[in-house]
């Protein structure tokens, strides 16, 4: 008598023909952690224009990426950068300085308090943060206000930042949309809570029992679509998979630096080899070879 | 007499409330409304999201045999039926309907949306409701003098600003609990919402043993709409605080088809909690 | 050459009395589920007064009983009840319509708000929830103002709601003050974070080793004070171990509703029987006998 | 010439700073303050409670080993010397001080409170500092055109709220960095902290390869307060964007001891990534 659940599982090609130009997307992971790089690499092979972009609170190359592939638009983000290896984006340099996208400034928290405003449905959220500094100035947005209660001190009213898609990397997920992290969540609930629709990109799919083990291991909820991407974080790490690929993220440091520099045949070329010649993920992975995927292992720290 | 129990009718009444694509949060009374909501997963919306207690178990139970229908909204073994589990306070930030207002527009793309947020129905509970749907959890008296302290209004304010339908559910029907108006508002009735710009629509029914009223589209007023079997408008009338107006053409409410009643007692009722 | 951790282990006793007439606590837990009940009996044991009381979001009867032992001036909760067993606190409607008690009134999510407000350090939390209620009104401390953005909409500013202890009962802490729950968590970890010191009621103490093993487990990192009681959360449920004893809260529905009715008596015995006549946790236990509380056993649902 | 690196002198320096019950949380410049506070847990303050990268991972070394110094703020590896993870946004629902206001007073029976909150100290970078301690991540230039695109602020700004002493770090001492006034502001100094009723206080130290300047009490200008071995006060002055006052009497940074140097070698960075 009972009907089946829906499942919820595309392929790579036919989940990110959901992004449309012009669309607000949020992308998840952190620093050099747990992006969905297979399917920003999609995109960019669809010459997505023209898109929103929220970014991690700690972005890293995957947005400088994105703004070098041309698909972005406007720039929600307080940092893109990757730590010692490039402190500051070369794409984001090259775009920002010549007015190419716009950046919605703000910091760590004023981004959440925009993603928590949307995920409970709030015209606002009022944080401190930010009071006293440059950011209201740069962001038109942000709207302060004086303390109801208190009365003297300065507040800031941060609007709903609400995404079309979010797309969120995690361990595993199962066909009906609920996806574990294996590590560090970041802010990626916080990211995926203030979407309209949720995108799982699963290292692997598992049965819905390998969730059920621990539902307080369930950082996604009923995503509205899942793909699988074995190694589809790479070059950046995926907490309980692998780590990140720092030979790859150097040459990727070097041909952005020449793009910002000028050189952008370079640049081209690096978005060819590693984004347009190959025609989907497995060809992508084949371009990095089977050793080095292996040699970037690293053995589980938390059981359940 | 009747082959089954007043809680068994409401829980097959509320099931069939029930669409495929909804997103539900279990409020009061948990045996009925966990009976309801999972007895629809398990027969016509096996993809409807459910909240489930406090513990905020997000649960499916489409192929998870029910042993003993939860007695509490709290306990341990929710956990069981549950596929995400998150800390109370997380409720509220499921709160945002995908899409902002549009989604509350009839036909909205984002009904089907997958994703669990919070919610297109929630069940309240109340020991007063007036003609306008307000409904009272805190008391009976006046600020600062109770004559009957309520348990409080848990967070039905909170919810009433989101979520697309509420049903007020009170256990009996009399003029004390149905009356011209509230001495506290803790959940605000349908014309309060709309003055206040919510996107929750307030109740969308106030359900008594006796009969389910709706509200008028217009006046926002709440209005009788169906009978339970075996009771008279005069019933009501007699019983109700305010005056009864009525829809169009009243309904008596269909007893359970016996399909219901043994998939309620087979598939999620199997100790007859709600029979006694 | 490196120095020592602090143990912050204590006796039930000792612990108890780091609890002051006058003081704000916060008491953990949910429903009938999760309540550190040892402690909250040591409290009355030891005459505890003017006790401003901030309760979970779904209180159950540790606060009625609180309560009814005359330990509150002041109570904080948007509900106190039982669901089927007792829908509304005896001991509530008793003091609060002799006007004994003053009750903030809130709901959920103004309770959160307040909580969020302190655990955050900001002046207020902003949130709609409440607008068009009558709790604003039956609550001073409340501002409604109006959304700074839109310009339209009712807002309410809620104050922080911050308290000198937060009790939470957990399944195991360790000795630093490591807490993991074994079931749900409710809204103990907002109560703890609310908290100028926390105090841990734990099951069982563990080594530091077995926290570490899934450190996303954790629930309350480094509390202030851990004591261990076992089957502390008699007569309620404690998530991971034992159900709630159907039977003693029956009894406890019984006296409390005697008392409301004036039979103060059966009341003052219900208290020594359960409370004063046992000097300590493990006498309570005897009370109810061995076999009873075995017969709580709930088998293991969560695998880490 | 010294037989040791910059950064193994930094590393060192701020592991003095901190203290037994200090809360932090590490910030930029990852290798350099995750050595400093896991050198000080390993060492003289085994209680310090530490927040280490965007994973939000607490962490305690005091009896883990430490294969190898992380080299960035958000590996997974990082959860190997923790014993809670939260999630990012969480981090920021740790910041109300325990007492409030009364957190902040010198000598507080609260600085003793074991709990985690959201922080004693915080190290920050920047791309300018000025005199009044306002840094700088967000560029150079003028609202609506950047000369320059910095990495924006990340949190600071947020940070600053509460916590009672910032770190601004710069990895070069030059007039480009330190500047009269930055050209827009993502960490408050001293003086807008104070001005907005902040508890957080502000920066503490200003740190480059060649000095430290603390600030006035009073004026909350910075002032020249150590300098690191062997570079001098002609030497700041040269390479300073504003004019350098001195505080009464100005330090020379005392190297790193021979157990200083052996404690952060053979603890905490055993494959020497402070070294090179």
């Amino acid at each position: 008598m009972s009907k089946k659940r829906k499942e919820v599982v595309a392929s790579i090609p036919d989940a990110a023909a959901k992004i449309k130009d012009g669309m607000t997307i949020a992308v998840g992971g952190f620093g050099a952690d747990n992006h969905p790089m297979a399917f920003v690499r999609e995109l960019i092979r669809n010459g997505r224009k023209d898109l929103t972009v929220i970014a991690s609170a700690t972005a890293g190359l995957e947005i400088d990426l994105l703004i070098g592939a041309g698909c972005v638009k406007k720039l929600i983000a307080p940092y893109v950068g990757q730590e010692m290896y490039c402190p500051i984006g070369h794409n984001l340099r090259k775009y920002a300085e010549s007015g190419q996208i716009e950046i919605w400034e703000c910091s760590e928290y004023i981004l959440y308090a925009g993603l928590f405003a949307a995920a409970a449905g709030q015209e606002f959220f009022a944080w401190r943060g930010g009071v006293g500094t440059s950011i209201v100035e740069l962001n038109k947005d942000l709207v302060e206000f004086t303390d109801p209660i208190g009365k003297t001190k300065k507040v800031i009213a941060v609007p709903p930042l609400r995404s079309d898609w979010t797309i969120i990397h995690v361990g595993w997920a199962d066909a009906y949309g609920n996806g574990q992290h294996l590590g560090a969540r970041f802010g990626d609930r916080w990211l995926a809570r203030a979407a309209d629709r949720i995108m799982i990109q699963a290292e692997r799919i598992v049965p819905n029992s390998v969730i059920r083990k621990n539902p307080f291991m369930t950082t996604i909820a009923y995503a509205d679509c899942v793909i699988e991407a074995p190694y589809g974080g790479h070059p950046y790490a995926a907490h309980g998979f692998y780590k990140e690929d720092v030979e790859f993220i150097q040459d990727y440091v070097r041909c952005s630096e020449a793009n910002r520099k000028g050189d952008e045949a370079t640049w081209r070329d690096y978005l060819k080899r590693h984004v347009h010649a190959p025609n989907d993920h497995y060809a992508y992975l084949e371009t990095v070879g089977i050793k080095k995927l292996l040699d970037l292992y690293t053995h589980p720290i938390v059981s359940w | 007499m009747a082959d089954y129990s007043w809680k068994e009718l409401m829980a097959i009444v509320f099931a069939r409330e029930i669409k495929d694509s909804d997103k539900i949060t279990s409020g009061a009374h948990t045996e009925i409304f966990f009976a309801a909501t999972m007895l629809a997963q398990k027969t016509h919306a096996p993809n409807m999201k459910l909240q489930l207690g406090g513990g905020v178990t997000l649960c499916n139970v489409v192929d998870v045999d029910v042993e003993e229908l939860p007695k509490t909204s709290t306990g341990y073994e929710l956990i069981r039926y549950a596929e995400s589990v998150h800390d109370h306070p997380d409720t509220y930030l499921f709160y945002g309907a995908p899409g902002g207002a549009r989604y509350y527009k009839e036909e909205s793309d984002l009904r089907e949306v997958n994703h669990f947020w919070f919610a297109d129905k929630f069940f309240v509970g109340g020991i007063q409701a007036d003609k306008w749907g307000n409904t009272n959890m805190i008391g009976l008296g006046k600020p600062g003098k109770f004559t009957f302290r309520g348990p409080g209004t848990i967070g039905i304010n909170d919810i009433a600003v989101g979520v697309r339908d509420t049903y007020v559910f009170l256990t009996a029907h009399d003029k004390r609990r149905l009356v011209e108006k509230v001495d506290f508002i803790s959940h605000p009735g349908k014309k309060i919402c709309r003055d206040n710009e919510f996107y929750g629509g307030g109740p969308k029914w106030i359900v008594t043993p006796k009969c389910i009223f709706d509200f008028d589209p217009d006046t926002l007023e709440a209005r009788l709409a169906m009978l339970f079997p075996g009771v008279t408008l005069a019933d009501v009338r007699a019983n109700t605080g305010f005056e009864v107006k009525t829809a169009k053409k009243v309904e008596t409410v269909a007893p359970p088809k016996r399909e219901e009643l043994d998939a309620l007692r087979t598939l999620v009722d199997k100790t007859g909690v709600l029979r006694h």
